[in-house]
């Protein structure tokens, strides 16, 4: 009996100081972080008027910088589509000696500074490399043009691609592929009428990643190519050479498109999961 | 005929000894064996998806161990059916003769045909995600049976199907086996659906095969104690029989149609012990007294457990005896059986 | 019967020309990709000689901007753990109305370029600003200072440890944290002796990734501060004013420093995995 | 006790439907319903952790529906066990007690003094990953009584226990709930559960309670055919029913004992049918010519249908009738059961 009323007090005691004051406090420190990334973001925006935007877009050498960076930026993920998903797809279903290296590999260029990421491709592109040589007398400038930006870009945004591609076909159950092939599907049919439909929606959202990454793209790109001037680098070359005020506008017109991109991602990313929702 | 010699796998927890099984052409055979005991397994190494450890799986003698999944003609049905929720049910069904490169009109009629069949014509056009569980069922059945596989396997297909379904889905299957004289090969952990479906059934347990026998005669016949358990049947003894059609159980004695020196186990059907008040005269052999122990619900019955001091026997009695018994905790009643009743193993 | 036979063929035909092309297919193709990824890190390391590494690790300025770079960058991971931890909770917990802004608010430094990153937030933290100038009247100097270094390695690598901490808690069953309010727990007490003890180690991976993305961070980092030199800016530097071979070994040390990070994180998050396998 | 006042709950796909039900104090109720009826998340609602869209929740007549689960008092025992995976069987148990303030020496004894009665001393120092399902959940039920719950709630406590071990934690939980006298609330799919453990049960179907009554109560008089049909009885037949003791279904006329002009539905327990070979003179007042449509293994007996034309009838018999009377599809029978062995409602 006195040990029931010990706690049947406690219990009071726990009912009369109830406030929900732990949320509370985590949703105002939480919050905090969540300002901490928006205040900078709508700071530069909201400092920027409307005519200095229209003026940066109206730029020839601005326009053109864009046009590049999202070019080069689309070419390297094509490209590394290509290679990334049949890559995802063993990562996801076959259990390899050395897959655990090979995931933690493909997370590299995540980690490692970009700036020094830059200086490794140019150890392997560089002019005085095999193939900086090579593809250099056979016409196709790396260093310093289009096609050595593509390749920093996919160096260091290739790993959000392949993980969305393992993650989506990680997601389809295994047995639709082993009832398929006791229906009689080779491999490469399995892959291509059952993995590859059930899975292209995160393949699209890795690829729409990492073209948004390979967008914004600065450290490699910087020294692999300082000119054609992407925009990364031209919002540093601007803040650099003019300033704060000059560079601003460039700076929140790229923020807008990398955040619209991301905006598609995020809506495509969202339906799946309604429909799924639905069938389970 | 499928020919499994000394199968052995390790996978996870699931650890399977040297299996040894012949799967007749044209029977209806079921894996009888606890669930989680790893029985997706064996189908999938049957139908190559899983490499055993050692041993050869063969098919009317030649060795297949090794062969691609795609080759074998081995078509799998799965306890969560597994349909491709991209497809509508007719792609469904097609797919197997379209892996196969039957043209895509004639798929699409042979699909058509399998599904009148089972009576899912009218779903053809539908997705498999708005299909109710029996539906999917027959769905993948389909799907399965118009490639006309050597063998369908069969994994629990009626353990994800409401019950308002299953009995329907267990008749069709029956049906289609006998219709097709395919060879099934189903593993279940259903003692029921076992009984009904089978043409032979192959206990498995802890890993290893323990009988293959008709359901009768496993029900009369179970090699041995653990099967009996698995089986379900109460009142099973330990016995040592020193003269032929009397056994000894824990002192006690019991008269044994049939048993000799060779009986280790007798089972007493419970059904078949009465339960009265008083003693009476029969010809019953065996009459035991004792208490009531417990009771509860079993099924449509009740099982009451008396104890007669060393024994302890089950007896099934109706709500209606029950009731006219006034049977409670404790009740002193007398359990009657005819020598008859029991069995030995 | 002549239906059987067609497949019958068909499969004969399938059997003869079984190979496993397509696994094999993949597997080239897939080794491209990772050979992408480690060519040039390998590539660089080894055109490094060792003496050139040890010359370089013994560098005064090469000493003081590593120390500083790792200093910089813990600093601002155990800022941010203090705020990014309950944030991950109650994104793992809460279904609050906008929520998924919030989710996309947290991912946003990740595609967001890091030049316009580091410019965003000179405009909160520069010396024209409020925070800016307060804090340097107060004494604490933000820009061309270690306080600004962090503030800008915390912006763009915060994402991960949130992530991390919010797949962390998502992991722990819901219904632990239940059967503990039924017993009497707060939410307080929930929180510090169910999830928080349960969900330490996704937390601390997090927490070293974070780590890690600190330390290679250059875009936002050269704008806010060029001087006092980080490493990765060290690089850029150094390549810029010098050329490849000057910046190499910084580079190549640098690598190795995030690597060796990178492969403790791996190490960590592989245990509970097994342990977890043994709890199935 | 424990009141709900017209609770009512959208969840994903369930529904529940203004639910009102009271629950005795020191009473061992047990919420019956198909399994994936959403009962968790009524339980839910009760502890605190799910708010109901509409109605109230009473203990003792005040109204708690928005008191937070911490200062309620009822405890909650999941299906999974849901035992913290981070702490050893004695911190677990303790983890109530030192959560609302008692001293850790205390909570350590009390823990033990618990675990003793559940018989799970010998695993205080393990962690929970490495003990079987019953084990666990004696754990768990020993977490939530060492709290000394005003109730107790249980979700399928028996569930994912192995059949070995479901048995004695049944029989541990009907101890405990009858020593503690505790008010126990538990819900389950399973009707011999229910009928082993339940003062009084409240049988829920398609998100509305149908009925509460103790367990013979519902067997003898279902309220209406969903939930006769969800106990899993067999014949029952829709009639019409003109004259007392005389009930037409299907223009085929029954003896019924007992029924009168209000009488709807008849129940023909099907253990009372007599199958025989020829017909027979006996005080039974029905008897219908039929053959058999079908025959399955049903428990301990087998379930012979018989179709009489107008009539399906469904026999269990025996093993030993069955071979006796030569049983197979299309044989000729003659089903006969007694007026009293009718129920009607």
């Amino acid at each position: 009996m006195a040990q029931m009323d010990s706690i049947g007090t406690t219990t009071e005691g726990l009912a009369r100081r109830r406030m929900p004051w732990f949320g509370l406090l985590a949703g105002v420190v939480g919050s905090c972080l969540v300002l901490f990334i928006v205040a900078p973001l709508a700071g530069m925006t909201l400092s920027c008027s409307l005519s200095d935007l229209s003026a940066a877009a109206a730029e020839q050498e601005v326009r053109s910088s864009i046009r590049l960076t999202l070019l080069c930026a689309m070419f390297a993920t094509v490209a590394c589509t290509a290679f990334g998903v049949p890559l995802g797809y063993l990562l996801a279903r076959r259990r390899f000696r050395g897959r655990s290296l090979v995931l933690a590999i493909i997370d590299l260029p995540i980690i490692i500074p970009h700036s020094a990421a830059g200086l490794a491709l140019l150890t392997v592109i560089g002019r005085h490399s095999l193939i900086g040589s090579v593809s250099e007398r056979s016409g196709l400038l790396l260093v310093g043009a289009p096609a050595g930006i593509a390749v920093a870009m996919a160096f260091v945004s290739v790993p959000f691609l392949v993980n969305a591609a393992r993650a989506g076909f990680e997601a389809v159950p295994q047995r639709l592929e082993r009832v398929a092939r006791t229906l009689g599907a080779t491999p490469a049919r399995v892959f291509f009428s059952v993995a590859l439909p059930l899975a292209w929606r995160d393949i699209l959202g890795g690829m729409i990643l990492m073209w948004a990454r390979g967008i914004s793209e600065f450290g490699a790109v910087i020294i692999i190519a300082y000119h054609p001037m992407t925009t990364p680098v031209m919002v540093f070359q601007r803040f650099k050479d003019y300033g704060l005020d000059s560079a601003r506008a460039v700076a929140v017109l790229l923020v807008g498109i990398c955040v619209g991109i991301f905006v598609v991602l995020r809506l495509l990313a969202r339906r799946p999961k309604a429909s799924e929702a639905g069938h389970a | 005929m499928l020919e499994l010699r000394g199968i052995a796998k390790r996978y996870g927890r699931f650890a399977l000894e040297a299996l040894d099984l012949k799967v007749m052409s044209n029977e209806y055979c079921v894996l009888l064996g606890p669930s989680g005991a790893g029985k997706t397994v064996i189908l999938e190494m049957l139908a190559g998806l899983i490499r055993p450890d050692a041993g050869q799986v063969l098919w009317d003698g030649r060795d297949i161990t090794s062969a691609a999944p795609e080759t074998r003609r081995f078509a799998m049905v799965y306890q969560d059916y597994a349909l491709f929720p991209h497809m509508s049910v007719r792609a469904n069904i097609a797919f197997g003769l379209r892996s196969r490169g039957v043209t895509r009109t004639e798929a699409a009629g042979r699909a058509e045909a399998v599904a009148r069949n089972l009576g899912i014509a009218e779903l053809l056009a539908r997705r498999p995600a708005t299909m109710s569980g029996g539906e999917q069922q027959r769905v993948a059945l389909a799907r399965a049976m118009v490639t006309e596989p050597k063998l369908l396997l069969l994994d629990e297909p009626l353990a994800a199907v409401d019950i308002a379904g299953r009995r329907r889905l267990r008749d069709q299957l029956k049906q289609l086996q006998q219709r097709t004289r395919t060879t099934f090969l189903h593993v279940t952990h259903d003692i029921d659906e076992a009984m009904f479906l089978a043409d032979r059934a192959a206990v498995i347990l802890d890993g290893r095969l323990r009988q293959v026998a008709s359901p009768e005669e496993l029900f009369r016949r179970p090699s041995d104690r653990d099967v009996a358990r698995f089986l379900g049947m109460r009142n099973i003894l330990d016995v040592v029989c020193s003269e032929p059609g009397f056994c000894r159980a824990r002192g006690v004695t019991i008269h044994v149609a049939g048993s000799d020196v060779a009986t280790r186990h007798v089972w007493i059907r419970p059904e078949e012990i009465i339960l009265s008040g008083q003693p009476f005269d029969s010809s019953a052999r065996n009459q035991f007294h004792g208490h009531v122990a417990q009771y509860s619900r079993a099924g449509d019955l009740l099982a009451v457990e008396v104890d007669c001091g060393d024994l302890e026997l089950t007896a099934l009695v109706t709500y209606a005896s029950f009731e006219c018994l006034a049977i409670q905790k404790g009740r002193q009643v007398y359990a009657t059986f005819k020598s008859s009743a029991t069995h030995c193993f």
